[in-house]
C-alpha cells in the first residue's frame, strides 16, 4: 500500500457514517412530534463534540466546559435581546465571542494537568456562573433573560411549536461543525493533537510547541461549543443561569464518556442514547428516572470499557 | 401508589380532558412538585376524575429543576404530541416564564400554581395563578411591620437571586411607605452552606428587627440554628421572614429557639378553619406528612381548573377556559380566594404569625391578617 | 553535585561516544544540551548561536535532537504516522488544521525514507504499541531523524536490545549522513570502541578524560576507575 | 470588633473541620489508591440517613449513633469495593468517572425512595444546642463539638497510618502493589481497609454535617464539588493537606462573606484557583 494511501484510507467516509448522517433525517419523517427534543440533542451533540476535541483529542479533562456553552447563549440571548434578532449572525458572535474567552482561559489551562486541570477548569466554570447570578441586571439572573424573540430563519423559517426549523436549523450547524472537526482530526494539527494526547513528555523532543496545539485546539472547542449554546438560546429563546452550572459540565462529561471520547462521534451518539433514555425514564417515572441511567452508566462502563464505542471497536476492530 | 402515566390512547378528544403537569419532580426540588403533586391527586380522588361530562386524564412530565430549555420543550411537546388541553404545575419562575411563550403562541389554558415572580402572569392573556406572589406577601408584610408591628428599624437579610431580591425590595417599599428605616442590608450566595458569618454582621447593627428570606429546603433549619447561636433571641430582637423561614422542617430542626419568630404567609397546615381542617386531614390520611404551601397552589389550581371547565360549558379552549377563570371567587382551605379579572392573579388575605409552643408542639400562630390583597406590583402597571 | 564544569566541543561530523559508570551523569548532560534541565551557569552553543536559554523544542528547530533511555513514543500512533508527525512539525505544518494529510505527500514520502535504512518499513502500518522492543528504540532514532538533526543524541540506544539485535541498530546508525555529528550513551565496550571515533569517560558528574579510543583505552586513570577495577555491567 | 473577628475564625474552622471530614476519605481514596470515587458524597449520605433512622425512629442519643454512621459507612463501601470497584483499578480514570456518577444517581434515587425528598430534621441534644460565651465572643457548642471530633478523628488517622504496623502495610500496597505483594502482604485486605476507612470518614462527617447544613436525597451531589475543592487544594492522599485545604477554605469562605459579602460566593472558588495555580499538586501534594 503506498503510503499516502495509508492516510487517505483513513479520511474515507465509511458507509456507517454516511448511514448515521442520513439517519439523522428520519425524525422528520418517522417522528414529527419528537422534534423539539431531536433539536436539543443535536445541540447536546455539538456541545459534547466541542468537548471531544480537547478531551478526546488533546487529553484535556474539564469540569466547567459549560463556560463557553453559557457565554455563547448569554451573548445570542443578549443580542436579540437589546440589538437584533437574526439567528445566524447571532451564531457567528456568540461563536466569536465564546471563542475569544477560551482564548484567554487557554493561556492558564495550558499550564496545568492531572487533577488541578480538572479542579481549574471547575473552578473557572463556577466563577464565571456567580459572576452572571450577580450581574442580574444584565443577565437576569435566576429568572433568567426575559425577552429574547428570534427573528424566522432567512424571514421565512419561523421558530414554531412543532421544532421543524429548530431541528433542522441545529442538525445543519451539527453538521458543518462536524465536518469542520472532522477536517481537524485528520489534518497537521490533528496528528499533532493526538500526539500530545499519547505522550506529552515527546512532543517537545520532536519540537513541537505543545502549549500553542493546546491553546488553538482549546480555543476551536470553545467556539464550538459558544455556537452549542447559541442554538439552544435561540431555539428555545430562553436563557438561565442553568447553562453555566456544573450540572450542565458534568452531564456532558458524562454523556462523551458513555458514547467514548476520542472517536469524533462518541460525542453525537451519547448525546442520543442519554437524552432518549433520559426522555423516556422520566416518561415513564418522573420521580426515580435518575435510578435507570444511573444503572446505565454502570453497565455500560462494566460491559464497554472506554465507552459505548470503545467497545464496539473492541468487537469490531478497524483494520490498520 | 404514583398513579400510572396514560400515554396518548385513542380516546377521542372531545370526551377527555388531558392535563399536562410539568414540575421539577427529581432534583434539589424535588420535594416541592412531591407536595402539589400530592395535593393534586387527593383533588382528584375526593372528586372523581369526570367533570362537566370531561373524564380527566394526567400527564407528567419532568424538569430536573431550573430548566427553561426543557420546560419550554416539554410544554411544546404536551400541546403538540400529547395534545393537551390545560398546562399546569410550575414550581419555579424560570420553567414558567418559558412554558407561558407556548400557552399564548398554542392559545392553551395555563394555571400556574407556585411560581411567584410577578410579570409571570404578563407573559399570557391564557394564564391563571393560584399561589402567591413575593410583592403580594412582603409589600404587605413590610407596611405591617412599620406601623402595627411597632419596627422602626429594620436590618434586611436575603439570599442574592432573583426571588430574593424581589422580596428584599417590595418588604423595604412597604416598611419604607410605613414610615421604617432600612438600617442595613446583605445578600448572601444562593448556595450558602452556613450562615454565621451573616448573622454576626447583622448582630453587630443591633437592629430593633431583622428580616431574612431563604428558600426553601435546608436553609431555614440553618439560618434559625445561626441565630440562636449568635444568641440572637427572637423575643428581644424581633426576627421577621416569609413562611418558609418556619415552616414544618425548620420549626422542627431549630426547636424552642424558633419561639417568636414573625412570619408572614398565605397558608399554614394550621389555620384555623374547617375546610382546612379537613384538608389537612385528608392529607395527613393520604400521605402521612401536612400540607403546605406547594400542596394549597396544588389543590387550588385543581379547584380552578374544575371550575372552569363547569363554567364553560364544555368547552375547553384557552379563551374560553380563560374567560370563565377571570373573576371567580371560591373559598379555598387558605380563605377566601379570587382571580384579578384583569392581571388574572389570585387574591388573597396574608396572615401575620408568630411562633408559639401550642400543646407541646411548635405552630405558625396566626394573630393578625390583612385581607383581599392583590399583588401590588402589576396594580401599579399602567393599565 | 551531578555535573559540573563541563568544558565540552563537538565538531562536525564525529561520532562521540559517552560513557561512564551508572550515576556519573550520563543522561543528566544529555537533559542539559537538550534544555530539558536549566544549567545553574555556563553557557550552550550550537554553531556560533547561544542556546542556553531556549526552551527544548526551540533547540530542535535550530537541528539539537534526542533519543530517550526508556522509550517514550506515541502507542496508538503507527510508526509512520508517528514519523510524519516529526517532519510536519519540524516543517511548521503542524498549524494547519483546515488541509488533510494526504494532502502533503511530500512528508509522507520522506517519513517512508527515514523508516527505510532503519528497516522499519515493513513495521510503518503497525501501532507502535505493537512493534517489538528492538523496533521501538529503532523509532525512537528515526523520530529524532525526522527533525533533521546537526547534532544526535543517543541515550542508550541498545537498551534493552537483545546482543545480537543491538549490533544491526549500529550498524544502521553508523550508516547515518556523514555531516550529522552523533553522541551517544553505551555501556558495551566493544560497541563502543567499534563505532566511536572519539570517546568521552564521565565520572561523578565530571569529564574524566577524552580522546581517541586507542587513547582511552590506554588510559591509566580510564582503567582504574573504569575499565580495569571492578567492571561495572 | 476583634471579637467579631475571633467569631468569624472560629466559625469558619468550625465548618473547615466539617469540610475536613467530608473530604478526607476521598483524600485516601483518590490519593493513595488513585481511583476516582465520585460517589464519595454517597457513603456521606448513608452516614447522615443512619443517624436520622436511629435518632427519629428508633430515638438513639445523638452520639450513639456517630459510631453507626462510620460503620454503616464504612461497610457499604467494603462491599462496593469488594464487588464492583475492585474490577476499575485498572480501568481508565474517565471510565471510574462514569461508573462512579452512576452510583452517585443511583444513591440519590434510593435515598428519595425510601427517604423521600423532604429535609431531614435532626434534633441534636440540648448540651450542644445555644452557645457558650468566652472572652465576650460566643462559641456555638455544636461548632466547638465539631472541632474536637475533627482532631481526634486526624489524630488517630495520622498514628494508625504513620505509627503502626498495619499502617505501613496500607502505605505500602497503596505505594507500590506488586513490591506489596512481593513482600507477602494481603493488598486485598489493605485495599479493603483503606476504603472502609475513607467510607467510615465519610458517614461520620454526612452525620455531623446535618446540623449543620442539612440532609436532603440530593446531598451526594450538592457537596461532591465542596470536597474536591478540599481535596485538591489539600494535595492528594496527604490527611494533613486535607485538613489546612479545609481549614483555610472554610476560614476565607467565612470572613470573606462576613467582610466583604457581595464577593461572598466568588470568595472560596477564588482561593481554589489561587492556591492551585500556586501550587498544582496542592498545599501538600506529593505528586506533581
Amino acid at each position: 500500500m503506498k503510503s499516502a494511501d495509508f492516510f487517505q484510507e483513513q479520511i474515507r467516509w465509511r458507509p456507517i457514517e454516511i448511514a448515521f448522517w442520513i439517519a439523522t433525517l428520519l425524525p422528520f419523517v418517522v417522528a414529527p412530534a419528537y422534534l423539539q427534543l431531536a433539536s436539543q440533542i443535536a445541540i447536546t451533540a455539538l456541545f459534547a463534540l466541542s468537548l471531544d476535541l480537547i478531551l478526546g483529542y488533546a487529553g484535556i479533562v474539564s469540569l466547567g466546559h459549560a463556560a463557553y456553552f453559557g457565554v455563547g447563549a448569554y451573548t445570542a440571548g443578549l443580542l436579540a435581546k437589546h440589538a437584533w434578532g437574526e439567528p445566524l449572525s447571532g451564531l457567528v458572535v456568540a461563536g466569536a465571542l465564546a471563542g475569544m474567552v477560551g482564548y484567554l482561559t487557554s493561556h492558564i489551562i495550558v499550564r496545568f494537568r492531572h487533577l488541578a486541570l480538572i479542579m481549574l477548569t471547575l473552578g473557572l466554570g463556577l466563577l464565571l456562573h456567580e459572576a452572571a447570578n450577580s450581574a442580574s441586571a444584565l443577565t437576569g439572573g435566576a429568572d433568567g433573560l426575559q425577552g429574547v424573540r428570534i427573528r424566522p430563519l432567512f424571514e421565512v423559517f419561523k421558530f414554531d411549536l412543532y421544532g421543524r426549523t429548530a431541528y433542522a436549523y441545529s442538525l445543519v450547524v451539527l453538521f458543518a461543525c462536524f465536518l469542520v472537526s472532522r477536517r481537524i482530526i485528520h489534518s497537521p494539527f490533528g496528528l499533532a493533537l493526538r500526539g500530545i494526547r499519547e505522550n506529552a513528555l515527546r512532543m517537545p523532543a520532536i519540537g513541537a510547541p505543545s502549549r500553542a496545539h493546546l491553546r488553538k485546539v482549546y480555543t476551536i472547542a470553545a467556539l464550538i461549543a459558544g455556537v452549542a449554546g447559541a442554538l439552544l438560546a435561540q431555539t428555545t429563546e430562553t436563557v438561565s443561569l442553568e447553562v453555566l452550572s456544573f450540572g450542565r459540565s458534568a452531564d456532558v462529561l458524562v454523556i462523551l464518556i458513555l458514547g467514548g471520547a476520542g472517536r469524533l462521534y462518541g460525542g453525537l451518539l451519547g448525546a442520543i442514547i442519554y437524552m432518549v433514555a433520559r426522555d423516556q425514564f422520566s416518561g415513564i417515572n418522573p420521580q426515580y428516572w435518575y435510578f435507570w441511567i444511573g444503572l446505565l452508566l454502570v453497565t455500560v462502563v462494566m460491559l464497554l470499557p472506554n465507552g459505548i464505542l470503545g467497545g464496539l471497536a473492541k468487537f469490531f476492530p478497524r483494520k490498520t | 401508589m404514583l398513579s400510572l402515566v396514560m400515554l396518548a390512547g385513542s380516546a377521542s378528544a372531545q370526551q377527555t380532558v388531558r392535563i399536562g403537569l410539568i414540575m421539577p419532580y427529581s432534583g434539589q426540588f424535588a420535594d416541592t412538585a412531591t407536595q402539589m403533586d400530592n395535593a393534586i391527586k387527593l383533588y382528584v380522588k375526593q372528586n372523581g376524575d369526570t367533570v362537566a361530562g370531561h373524564k380527566l386524564e394526567f400527564i407528567r412530565k419532568d424538569t430536573g429543576g431550573i430548566a427553561p430549555d426543557v420546560a419550554k420543550r416539554l410544554a411544546q411537546e404536551l400541546v403538540v404530541r400529547d395534545k393537551v388541553d390545560v398546562l399546569a404545575g410550575f414550581v419555579l419562575t424560570p420553567n414558567a416564564l418559558a412554558a407561558a411563550d407556548v400557552s399564548a403562541e398554542a392559545r392553551k389554558f395555563m394555571v400556574v400554581m407556585n411560581a411567584a415572580t410577578s410579570i409571570i402572569t404578563t407573559k399570557s392573556p391564557y394564564m391563571a395563578r393560584t399561589s402567591l406572589t413575593t410583592p403580594q406577601l412582603n409589600e404587605t408584610f413590610g407596611a405591617w411591620a412599620a406601623s402595627k408591628g411597632g419596627l422602626k428599624k429594620v436590618y434586611t437579610m436575603v439570599s442574592d437571586y432573583g426571588p430574593g431580591h424581589d422580596a428584599e425590595q417590595a418588604f423595604q417599599r412597604g416598611f419604607k411607605q410605613a414610615g421604617g428605616e432600612v438600617i442595613g442590608a446583605v445578600r448572601f450566595p444562593v448556595a450558602n452552606p452556613d450562615f454565621a458569618a451573616f448573622v454576626q454582621r447583622a448582630k453587630d447593627q443591633s437592629p430593633e428587627g431583622i428580616y431574612a428570606w431563604v428558600p426553601g429546603g435546608a436553609q431555614p433549619a440553618a439560618l434559625g440554628k445561626a441565630l440562636a447561636e449568635r444568641g440572637i433571641d427572637p423575643k428581644r430582637t424581633r426576627i421577621l421572614g416569609q413562611g418558609e423561614l418556619t415552616e414544618e422542617e425548620a420549626r422542627k430542626s431549630m426547636g424552642d429557639t424558633a419561639i417568636g419568630i414573625i412570619t408572614a404567609y398565605h397558608y399554614d397546615a394550621s389555620h384555623d378553619s374547617k375546610l382546612n381542617r379537613d384538608f389537612v386531614k385528608a392529607f395527613n390520611d393520604a400521605y402521612g406528612r401536612n400540607p403546605n404551601i406547594y400542596s394549597i397552589g396544588g389543590w387550588d389550581g385543581m379547584h380552578l381548573i374544575y371550575a372552569v371547565l363547569k363554567a364553560s360549558g364544555g368547552k375547553t379552549d384557552g379563551e374560553a377556559l380563560i374567560g370563565a377563570a377571570k373573576g371567580m371567587q371560591w373559598e379555598s382551605p387558605r380563605g377566601p380566594v379570587s382571580i384579578d379579572p384583569e392581571t388574572r392573579d389570585i387574591v388573597q388575605t396574608v396572615y401575620i404569625r408568630r411562633v408559639e409552643k401550642v400543646g407541646g408542639e411548635l405552630k405558625n400562630v396566626e394573630f393578625d391578617k390583612v385581607e383581599n390583597v392583590k399583588d401590588p406590583v402589576k396594580a401599579r402597571m399602567p393599565k | 553535585m551531578v555535573a559540573q564544569d563541563i568544558d565540552l566541543h563537538l565538531p562536525q561530523g564525529v561520532r562521540y561516544a559517552l560513557i561512564g559508570p551508572n550515576g556519573a551523569g550520563k543522561t543528566t548532560l544529555i537533559n542539559l544540551i537538550t534544555g530539558m534541565l536549566r544549567p545553574d551557569a555556563g553557557r550552550i552553543a550550537l554553531g556560533e548561536e547561544d542556546i542556553t536559554s531556549l526552551k527544548p523544542d526551540a533547540r530542535v528547530k535550530r537541528g539539537l535532537a534526542r533519543t530517550f533511555q526508556i522509550n517514550t513514543l506515541f502507542p496508538h500512533l503507527t510508526a509512520l504516522e508517528a514519523v510524519t508527525l516529526a517532519v510536519l512539525e519540524r516543517e511548521g505544518h503542524s498549524k494547519t488544521w483546515w488541509r488533510p494529510l494526504p494532502a502533503y505527500r511530500g512528508a509522507i514520502d520522506e517519513a517512508h525514507c527515514i523508516l527505510r535504512p532503519l528497516n522499519l518499513e515493513k513495521a510503518a502500518y503497525r501501532l507502535t504499541r505493537e512493534l517489538a522492543y528492538g523496533q521501538q528504540r529503532l523509532l525512537e532514532i528515526a523520530l529524532a531523524l525526522a527533525t533533521r538533526p546537526r547534532v544526535l543524541l543517543l541515550d542508550e540506544p541498545a537498551a534493552g536490545v537483545p546482543k545480537d539485535e543491538s549490533a544491526e541498530l549500529f550498524e544502521a546508525i553508523s550508516g547515518l549522513a556523514q555531516d550529522l555529528t552523533v553522541l551517544f550513551i553505551e555501556h558495551d565496550m566493544n560497541v563502543v570502541f567499534r563505532f566511536a571515533s572519539r570517546i568521552i569517560v564521565m565520572v561523578g558528574g565530571r569529564i574524566l578524560v577524552q580522546g581517541s579510543p586507542q587513547e582511552i583505552a590506554a588510559n591509566a586513570r580510564v582503567r582504574e576507575v573504569y575499565l580495569g577495577k571492578g567492571r561495572h555491567g | 470588633m476583634l471579637g467579631s473577628f475571633v467569631g468569624v475564625v472560629f466559625d469558619g474552622l468550625a465548618y473547615g473541620m466539617l469540610l475536613f471530614l467530608l473530604s478526607v476519605g476521598l483524600s485516601v481514596t483518590l490519593g493513595m489508591m488513585n481511583f476516582v470515587n465520585l460517589a464519595h458524597c454517597s457513603f456521606a449520605m448513608i452516614g447522615g440517613y443512619v443517624t436520622v433512622t436511629l435518632t427519629n425512629s428508633l430515638g438513639w442519643p445523638f452520639l450513639a449513633t456517630l459510631p453507626m454512621a462510620f460503620l454503616a459507612a464504612a461497610a457499604a463501601s467494603v462491599v462496593l469495593e469488594r464487588t464492583l470497584y475492585r474490577r476499575l483499578y485498572r480501568a481508565g480514570e474517565l471510565d471510574q468517572c462514569l461508573f462512579t456518577i452512576g452510583v452517585v444517581f443511583i444513591s440519590v434515587a434510593v435515598a428519595a425512595y425510601f427517604y423521600g425528598t423532604v429535609q431531614q430534621p435532626i434534633d441534636t441534644p440540648s448540651y450542644l444546642r445555644g452557645s457558650i460565651t468566652f472572652i465576650g465572643v460566643n462559641f456555638a457548642a455544636y461548632r466547638l463539638f465539631l472541632i474536637v471530633v475533627a482532631l481526634l478523628v486526624t489524630a488517630i488517622l495520622v498514628f494508625s497510618l504513620e505509627y503502626t504496623r498495619f499502617g505501613a502495610q496500607v502505605r505500602a500496597a497503596v505505594d507500590n502493589q506488586r513490591m506489596a505483594r512481593g513482600l507477602g502482604i494481603d493488598v486485598d485486605r489493605a485495599f479493603a481497609v483503606t476504603f472502609a476507612l475513607g467510607g467510615g470518614l465519610a458517614g461520620l462527617g454526612g452525620a455531623l454535617a446535618i446540623e449543620i447544613v442539612g440532609l436532603d436525597h440530593a446531598f451526594a451531589f450538592t457537596y461532591l464539588v465542596y470536597v474536591l475543592i478540599v481535596v485538591a487544594v489539600g494535595g492528594l492522599g496527604s490527611i494533613g493537606g486535607s485538613f489546612v485545604a479545609a481549614a483555610v477554605l472554610g476560614v476565607s469562605d467565612m470572613a470573606g462573606k462576613y467582610y466583604f459579602p457581595w464577593l461572598g460566593a466568588f470568595l472560596i472558588y477564588l482561593v481554589m484557583v489561587g492556591i492551585l495555580m500556586w501550587r498544582p499538586a496542592g498545599l501538600f501534594g506529593k505528586r506533581h
